[in-house]
């Protein structure tokens, strides 16, 4: 790549400064180009992938109407995915390269989808705390200096919110019903309540990278301040739902005017992250397998298209 | 109202097993804009489906809810064709199947976006449109692989052989639609037509294979299905029968 | 082949005159050789296919014991199929072949595995009905007037004898329990009765190699004497379970000691056996699928035997 | 009792699962005597799990029945290790996990057979010879893959390494077992010793994966499975529970 200009860096600096976006077009340093498609590619696996712990459930859906709601989930999570793709594809990688690098897992999602969906009342923890975490996580980025990526962020985030509702509205429901649905989101959220906190990353002091994705206004919040902020978001909830967080050390304290929480095991975290999780194997392997059963489909595509001088071979 | 509810029965049980059979595809699909199609057909059938059992349930004097005729009935008493339950196969048996279905069943949507019943004909009228997207997403599928790679063609053409074989059902009336004028026989030379095109174009043979027989002259509409139903709907009905009058 | 000489020929009438064995090293006519092969090969296959019926509720089986009585059944069938083929390999056509022939078709197998199995009264009904009509026919086998083909049909009539015994005892139970159970016991006599009539063949008019068969000592008693026997038996174990069978002519007829009944529907049979019966396709193609998986795997034996020197791959 | 039911119940939970995964293969076994061997190993571990869970309903205070404890308990009751519920994949990691559990268990086994209890001490004193031919069953198809051809080779490594990761959860020591005084770690190192025997014969290499976690400290023996175990138990379950207080 050529060096860039100082006039170039200036300009750029200058957009970052004055929470401009930056278009692909514009000219940007490598580091910050390499760590938005490592973030955003990232961000797109973990639309599909998280197709899959609530996909389990799709074929098992209890009523007709949550059946309904729960494909129409899984279809914005797939529309999710394309956005995403679409916005890193404006950074110069294409799809078919970062889907590779996910199945030959050299690109990474988010690890919260390396654990099971045990019972229909995860559908519903998913939705609240799943969805939620990501939400906190989310909002600020539709802030990000990057245009693309902040425009997708803000349909998705809209539609994120959509999809909380609906779970916990599936928890209330499940709540006000059978001893047997009670216990089955007590049980949903004891095994992902954890896992929930996590997604926010490592604490603050572990966390190298933040730092640099901060000043490029990638970043905008630390991993721990937006983990406390889902505590206090969440806490009332729980309450309200009539769920126990399994924390034991969780308790409002009055002068911080936050709740205080416990430690989650973060030994269990790096074993999940090194991909040793329950699901983490599954996972890759069904989206091996879709994308490997689905070769001979997309090479017809191409070549329909080829012949009759069409675009590239998706439905129309 | 008997009649009409069976009918209803059927048209919606015929929807809601397709349905199930797309969204097992989910998380499975050649690609992600098949992943949101995919889900799209399905929902749009299970949509019709929820219609048509909340309207049997009407009719039939039980008072039954589309969920407690989606979840609470034995295979025996699903009355859907049997193409729609077979087991799914590769993506060329998915697009097959979409093809022959809904080439089919817009036919029939068609001419009953006037019937008497105003749930009937406005299901109808909705599913003409639905149908005719679910069909032109399959023509545009068979076209590909008909006339993308000598693999792919192979493929596509293995699979229309595969189930043509159960086409024949869709046009064979049941007395329930013969007493209600709404013999599916008059389907079968539009639909033929319509198929023997798409196929021309796609460079792919029309199958001559006969079709399935049935079991003592009973079949899907009968309640007499392949032995693919039973763990379909098991799959289907598991959680809501774990726990009987739970809402959720 | 050489030409028999007068000697053998007339040694092998005397065999068959005397109602002694043939055995594998005696000489035998081409015609009666073919014709075994084809018998005891479409008898192995049937053993084979006829695993999917029943097997299709293995996984299923609603109590633990009746689990265990199913499976056992499953493994004698392969067994049955095991020593059927032997028995044909010492016809000088290898198994291999034979399955071959199976799966592109070209040898066929009882029609009446081309039926689903769509309850679990039907594994009953399959033990009472298809093993006993297929009893009715196999028992006269046990004097086949060649040998390896007699003592493997001795061995295997014994087994379906008790098969046939655990699935009435299955249908008992069954009609002794809730109003549920009997429906379904009911429902699977409805739709297996035919097909188990049509087992024992067309009518004596329409079937043109009986007769060699019989001279042959191969057949003893035409398709429409075993299908006679075999609704004198059925008859009064129906009444005694109390079911209804599917027939308005069925009559006892006085003058014949024996029961009147009526004509199956012999069109439906003939779809059947141009491969128009509702499983035909399912069941070739998982037999296909077993062996087309299973390739690589002979292989692996095959190979590792030539290394080490042992026997053919199969396990010890 | 009740830790002894409880144990019971875990080992009775294991035999039953991986029965069930067995009789799965029936009619899809790559030779004959495979379908006759497969069946005879189902039949033994189904057996087992008979009078595992018999005993486990004598001793838990329930008096429930065996059927009463395989067909009405939901998954997160069932007991068993994770390893036995995965799906099945092909025939070397059917070969893989028979390999790894048989070792494990008949070395369990030939522990428990002088144990107090005189149901599960004569289960483990049986049990022993079963598994010791399951595990010959399976050693001998780890050197006819390991050692056959080169991809035979490559499949039965990927294998292998796919069911090794579970493989820790054997020897991971509840605290039901801890006051039973049986604690599966004593196993750990003749089973890896026997293991790596036999890798090695079939010019295997030993995995070096490491274990897969739990979810917050549970895993099976806690009744926290992977998402392979409801649709087994749906299948399994299906039929007994469409018509619940029925005698078959």
């Amino acid at each position: 790549m050529v060096e860039a200009s100082a006039e170039a860096q200036s300009r750029f600096e200058a957009v970052i400064a004055n929470e401009q976006r930056v278009e692909p077009r514009d000219w940007m340093p490598e580091a910050y180009r390499a760590t938005l498609v490592r973030q955003i590619a990232q961000h797109a696996h973990s639309e599909i992938i998280g197709m899959q712990p609530e996909g389990n459930w799709l074929t098992r859906a209890p009523s007709l109407r949550r059946k309904a709601i729960l494909l129409a989930k899984a279809q914005d999570e797939a529309g999710h995915g394309l956005y995403l793709y679409a916005a890193a594809e404006t950074l110069g990688v294409d799809r078919a390269e970062l889907t590779e690098k996910l199945i030959d897992g050299r690109q990474k999602y988010s690890s919260i989808f390396n654990y099971p969906t045990l019972t229909f009342a995860d559908v519903g923890v998913i939705g609240w705390l799943v969805d939620g975490a990501a939400i906190c996580n989310q909002v600020p980025l539709c802030r990000c200096s990057y245009g693309p990526y902040a425009r997708a962020m803000v349909r998705i985030c809209k539609e994120e919110s959509f999809h909380q509702r609906q779970g916990y509205e599936l928890l209330m429901t499940l709540m006000a019903g059978t001893d047997a649905q009670r216990r089955m989101v007590q049980d949903a959220v004891d095994r992902w309540w954890w896992p929930s906190l996590m997604m926010f990353g490592p604490p603050d002091g572990a966390s190298p990278n933040s730092e640099r994705s901060m000043a490029w206004r990638i970043k905008r919040h630390s991993n721990d301040e937006l983990r406390q902020r889902f505590v206090d978001m969440t806490v009332p909830q729980a309450e309200h739902l009539g769920v126990t967080l399994p924390d034991p050390a969780l308790a409002w304290n009055e002068e911080r005017g936050s709740w205080d929480f416990g430690e989650p095991d973060w030994s269990e975290l790096m074993q999940v992250i090194k991909g040793q999780g329950p699901c983490n194997a599954q996972r890759v392997d069904r989206r091996r397998a879709a994308h490997e059963d689905g070769a001979w489909v997309r090479e017809a595509a191409s070549a329909y298209a080829a012949k009759h001088g069409r675009g590239k071979g998706s439905a129309e | 109202p008997a009649d009409l509810a069976a009918y209803c029965l059927m048209l919606g049980d015929d929807a809601l097993v397709l349905s199930q059979r797309l969204i097992q595809w989910i998380t499975r699909a050649p690609e992600l804009e098949e992943e949101v199609a995919l889900a799209n057909l399905g929902l749009d059938l299970l949509g019709q489906a929820r219609r048509l059992l909340t309207r049997a349930g009407q009719l039939d004097g039980t008072g039954r809810n589309e969920d407690e005729l989606a979840y609470w009935r034995e295979d025996f008493e699903y009355r859907n064709v049997r193409l729609v339950e077979l087991e799914n196969g590769d993506f060329a048996q998915c697009v097959a199947r979409l093809l022959l279905f809904a080439t089919a069943r817009e036919e029939l949507y068609r001419r009953l976006a006037d019937h008497a019943d105003p749930v009937l004909a406005a299901v109808a009228a909705l599913g003409v449109k639905e149908l005719a997207y679910h069909r032109e997403y399959a023509q545009s599928w068979t076209l590909r692989l008909g006339d993308g790679t000598a693999h792919s063609r192979e493929r596509m053409q293995a699979a229309l052989d595969a189930l043509w074989p159960w086409l024949d059902e869709l046009f064979t009336p049941h007395e329930v639609e013969l007493r209600l004028g709404v013999d599916p026989s008059d389907l079968r030379e539009p639909v033929l037509a319509s198929l023997a095109k798409v196929l021309d174009e796609a460079t792919l043979s029309l199958p001559e294979a006969a079709p399935r027989a049935y079991v003592n002259g009973r079949a899907g509409r009968h309640g007499v299905h392949t032995e693919a139903l039973g763990p379909l709907l098991a799959e289907l009905q598991v959680v809501a029968r774990a726990h009987p009058g739970a809402t959720w």
